[in-house]
């Protein structure tokens, strides 16, 4: 008979569950399976991670502001997440391709995205916010766990084209409820695509916490489609960057997909729509708070005497800097004229619908002649 | 007499149907503490428990599908699917199995499932939540499909639905969702006109306007702008998209003889496809001209910014008007 | 010309695209050793092997978000639907991604997507292996759809859809997999008419009879019929349903003022009642009676046994033909 | 990091790693998990499920002939999997309710189907077979998968009902691919649901092997969902019928869902369309006719002296009753007259539907007065 697997039965529990190199006051402790992942990581990167998350978090709250202020319809934060985001992001080799949620702020950001890329989908000018080729990531995907079969297929091409290459998909916890995330498993696992599946376990799917989708660690859930996996401290830039780099090996090296959970928090609203405040204590964030990313490897850097506050102040500049030319390029945005809700739909002319641009531009310009 | 939102109406109505039958139970994602992204079961889990209203894993296959097995069950389930592009993923339990089953079974296994769909665009919403799906189930036979347009409806025909033993895909035009309108949440629900009955909503004898969903409301003002010119147009809320209501619509028609039809839903093989193909089949000799459609085009909801050349708006409906009436455009004064 | 049956020559013109361009692959269930369940791909496996011929895990929605991935990495997938019944779990796929996503990026990622959907009734199969989806993916913008009839048009137009930019959906009427007839394999591709042309089988002066996959044999077979008794009907095949031909079906009308458009789908919402709308509308004028739509019931598919008092067959074209020209029933001398 | 699960190489090591108690020889062995629940299980019993197993053949036998000669428009056989279908079955209580795939011969067999039953959706007289409410077993399922989540809804009713009854549901390996089973399983863990899954693992899905849908053990997925599972030699009967006990009686005490995978062995073909000649080997099939459910309880009945030549006699003819019946009811249907494709879309009146039925009536009506 199958061994029973544990319940996890709360989310202060959920994280000690979970792999980590840094403690959440910021001591580095040795991990045995993540360490030999990192041996490169010097103070500089560190220092580099952390200026990412800075960055990001500021780029996060420009993007609530933005809202607030009526210049974007919506907002999804990642405030929380940045460990991850950034841990698992910076493991990429520029040839990876990644298809992201809609919450991937910090993943476009460490692909390159400029400026004008967070804000452009959600101000509601254009379906993507950014150029998927330059960035080698796939337009933001809104429908729940789609987007991780298209992983799946892109890895059978990596493979069928012998290349050195991976693709990584991102999701959260409530997405791994969807048929089609199950289905990538399967076809993952199959195919042996070099696919890595990166669960952010942020404990929430809007209102619904994560025990709705499941009361066992989801991690667990890939060894089943021979699938290995990690659970690790998504809060932990250091073990979310050690876990992705082990993964992307294993996916490299023809071995296969690999499946990442990062066990982190939603620390804002689902979306700026959202008001947390109906479904959620304040002491659990209370909790989260505690174990913030950012402070976590702030703490840890200034311990070993590898931050100052100069250059946290610059830091913290160099975000304002980005957040300053986000806004810039968000209201300088100028909407495409009216004839172009036409455009794009087909790569080649289709006649119904040029017959029915036809009929609106006519009717559009039947308004010249009027004052 | 009430005055709710129709929201709000829409929450009475599912709090009336499951006081009248506690084999009611809802189902989907985030409908419990947070009332559904839209609030429109706030309470119902204070009132009815964990349950019946049922905080789903988030799977609209799986949500549909096991709503089919409580109906199995002798439950008659209320889906509420989070928003219209969402329902893509349960499109084969609705079509293969909610639609069959009674079919499959001679009626021997009842499908009475309510699946409740917030629609529509207008909201300035991001892609994927502004879809005009309901085509896709009038063409799904065995299904019955309603559009409300005003809480009065919204009330009724969800107890009504509800009540049915036939599943029944429930359209909710999101955008209206915080307008105002008086309802009797008091009669009695056997009173009250069948489901699926088209309602006049404005009578008028030079040309008929069909409309549904938010759309109505566009249509009224198109006839209150017209009635300034001396034009006198009938207004027609359909109400039920299966069965369509072609008494209604005809005797109208055969008033009228003209016609435009709107929707937001894009025009190939749109709802106003089905509507005029039956109307030419009913009142052929009526016609004095070609009934119009007036729709979204047949593009991917649009981003944000654009939505609004997309959309039909009044300014669309009027020209198709003089269309309709071989005028030339009453708000150019262009020849039609 | 080599004589080959719809079936053969459908397996031919994949084999020709997979030569064409090593950048097509397949993928289906039990497209490879197998050859499908209707024999299609046989022999692909052999020539092309199993990284380009993809026997799938068992699932719909896995096949087509799989075949996205690949469109996205530059390669132009062909994806086998075993039966029309089983596209709907992978319905979100379609609709929300592989039609989508040309406009979502506004063309920087293309779908070369051809999905193949063996289709329609008429050959006494278990329930769901029969259905009649089209109109779900007309309705759908984004996608172009295209339903044959022939071998020679299956062989050309099934290399184009591959060759196509866009996502296309590709209908094989299933019981004609065994009809004969004459393809020029070695017609080059560049010279063909385009895809989204309908074709007039017989020209007549009567009527139009508007049809598309299996139902344009029993069109011409009631145009035979009908000729014996000094009518005229003019046959189209639609070939695409997304875009239709209007330029060839409204010079059709224009010259017969009569129509009938035939289909095994039902009729509520079905392709017909597009047909109709935009015929209404194009060619108002030059009608003499209502357009007529002889089509499938709208019921689930019935029972094998059931299926022939479902589909329209020759007597109910003739039927029609004789309601749209106002005579009496030729059948039973009835009058219209 | 997760442990690897080992992938199963080839069919015969398959059943190695399953649990039984009856080897393919016939003896029986001790099974320290599973002989605790069949310990009433005395040699009429064991008599009663090799009748039932001969029964079960000669049915199938019969709907392949009917179907060869025209009677059918297709027919699934089960041969092969009566071990499964009849251990499994025979376990349930009468109030359990049972939503099955196509190939479920033997399971609504065991739950009393009259002998039209067998052959009416077949023959294309009837959406369904039987009567869903007489057997507690709903409609036979052709789209894969989808009755899953039937059970696991049905199972919710049964726990909000507070009844003593188990929702059981079957289905094949290449199910379990398809997103709703998957689903199913997310759904079931989540409400705790009473729900037992059965998967006949028979090696094909149609032409493919089950490598295609999964590498390593099916029963394996299911722990990771926080659903115990048992894989079980799908030819021995006993075994079957114990871990069927166990996974019920898990269910029925209110510990949530349970998942068997039985391993066993599709003797035909998929159906009677398909040509299985075209894609699997004879060897194959021999090596599974030497492990032949029935053989094996027969060899087990006589190694005991429970079996006399005149008992395996006298259950070959009531088998052969059984299939009389079966053809005479068959040969025996009435199709419904035309206007019964209209019949039972509804509940209630759809005024479009009436509509054309009125129309199609005029219509058959017209060749009324004909010769
Ligand atoms: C198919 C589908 N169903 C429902 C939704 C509505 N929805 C948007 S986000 C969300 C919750 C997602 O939770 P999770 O996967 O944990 O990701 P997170 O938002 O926490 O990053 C839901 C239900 C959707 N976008 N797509
Ligand atoms: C959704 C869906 N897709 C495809 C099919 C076609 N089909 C019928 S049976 C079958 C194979 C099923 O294999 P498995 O689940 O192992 O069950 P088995 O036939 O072996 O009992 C397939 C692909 C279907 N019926 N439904
Ligand atoms: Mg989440
Ligand atoms: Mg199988």
């Amino acid at each position: 008979m199958s061994p029973q697997i544990t319940p996890i039965a709360d989310t202060a529990q959920d994280l000690e569950l979970a792999e980590r190199i840094l403690t959440p006051d910021g001591s580095r402790i040795a991990n045995p399976q993540l360490d030999a992942f990192i041996t490169d990581v010097d103070a500089a990167s560190l220092r580099a991670l952390h200026r990412d998350m800075v960055i990001l978090r500021r780029i996060d709250a420009e993007g609530v502001a933005l809202q607030r202020q009526g210049q974007l319809g919506l907002w999804a934060p990642c405030q929380g997440q940045e460990a991850t985001q950034i841990g698992t992001a910076r493991a990429l080799a520029p040839q990876d391709y990644v298809f992201p949620s809609y919450r991937e702020t910090g993943v476009i950001y460490a692909r390159g995205a400029k400026p004008g890329d967070y804000v452009r989908m959600w101000r509601g000018e254009e379906g993507a916010g950014h150029d998927p080729a330059a960035l080698r990531v796939a337009p933001l995907q809104i429908i729940i766990g789609a987007q991780t079969l298209h992983a799946v297929g892109y890895a059978l091409g990596i493979r069928h084209d012998g290349a050195d290459e991976v693709a990584v998909t991102y999701f959260g916890d409530g997405a791994t409820s969807q048929g089609d995330v199950n289905e990538a498993m399967i076809f993952a696992s199959s195919y042996q695509a070099p696919v890595v599946f990166v669960c952010q376990n942020n404990h929430w799917a809007i209102s619904e916490p994560v025990s709705v989708q499941s009361q066992y660690p989801i991690a667990g859930r890939a060894p089943g489609f021979g699938i290995p996996s990690l659970r690790v401290d998504g809060n932990d830039v250091l073990a979310c960057m050690a876990a992705m780099r082990w993964a992307l090996a294993h996916a490299r090296s023809g071995k296969g997909p690999a499946y990442i959970e990062a066990v982190t928090y939603r620390m804002g609203p689902h979306t700026t729509a959202d008001d947390p405040t109906r479904y959620r204590k304040e002491d659990e964030l209370d909790a989260w708070r505690r174990r913030d990313p950012i402070t976590r490897l702030e703490a840890h850097l200034r311990a070993i005497g590898e931050l100052s506050d100069e250059q946290v102040s610059q830091t913290q500049a160099a975000a304002d800097v980005v957040a300053r030319e986000m806004r810039a390029e968000c209201l300088g945005m100028v909407t495409r004229p009216p004839l172009a809700v036409f455009d794009g739909v087909y790569a080649e002319p289709h006649t119904g619908l040029e017959r029915q641009r036809g009929e609106y531009a006519a009717y559009l310009a039947s308004f010249e002649g009027e004052a | 007499m009430t005055e709710l939102t129709l929201g709000k109406a829409l929450g009475a109505g599912l709090r009336q149907a499951m006081r009248d039958d506690e084999k009611v139970v809802l189902l989907g994602e985030d409908i419990g503490k947070l009332g559904g992204v839209f609030r429109i079961t706030d309470g119902l889990l204070d009132e009815f428990g964990a349950s019946r209203v049922i905080d789903t894993p988030l799977a609209e296959s799986g949500i549909v599908g096991t709503a089919v097995g409580l109906a199995f069950r002798g439950y008659r389930p209320v889906v509420e699917i989070q928003f219209d592009g969402f329902v893509y993923p349960a499109f084969d339990q609705i079509v293969a199995q909610v639609a069959k089953l009674h079919y499959r079974t001679q009626g021997r296994v009842k499908m009475p499932i309510t699946i409740r769909i917030p629609w529509a665009g207008g909201i300035g919403a991001a892609e994927h939540h502004s879809e005009s799906p309901e085509v896709y189930f009038v063409h799904t036979a065995g299904l019955r499909v309603i559009a409300v347009s005003n809480p009065e409806d919204a009330y009724r025909s969800l107890r009504q639905a509800i009540a049915s033993d036939d599943p029944v895909i429930f359209f909710e035009p999101k955008r209206l969702y915080h307008h105002k309108g008086e309802v009797d949440l008091d009669a009695p629900l056997a009173d009250a006109a069948p489901m699926g009955l088209a309602r006049v909503v404005r009578s008028g004898t030079d040309a008929t306007l069909i409309a549904y969903g938010a759309m109505v409301a566009t249509a009224l003002q198109a006839a209150e702008a017209a009635e300034d010119e001396g034009i006198s147009l009938e207004v027609i809320d359909l109400r039920s998209l299966s069965p369509v209501d072609y008494d209604t619509v005809a005797a109208s028609v055969r008033k009228t003889g003209r016609v435009v039809v709107a929707h937001e839903a894009s025009r190939e093989a749109g709802m106003a496809a089905e509507v005029i193909a039956s109307i030419t089949e009913l009142c052929f000799e009526y016609l004095e001209s070609a009934p119009l459609r007036v729709t979204g085009h047949d593009v991917p909801y649009p981003p944000a910014k654009l939505e609004k050349y997309h959309l039909p708006d009044l300014d669309r409906l009027l020209d198709a008007v003089d269309r309709v009436l071989d005028r030339p455009n009453s708000l150019t004064g262009a020849d039609a």
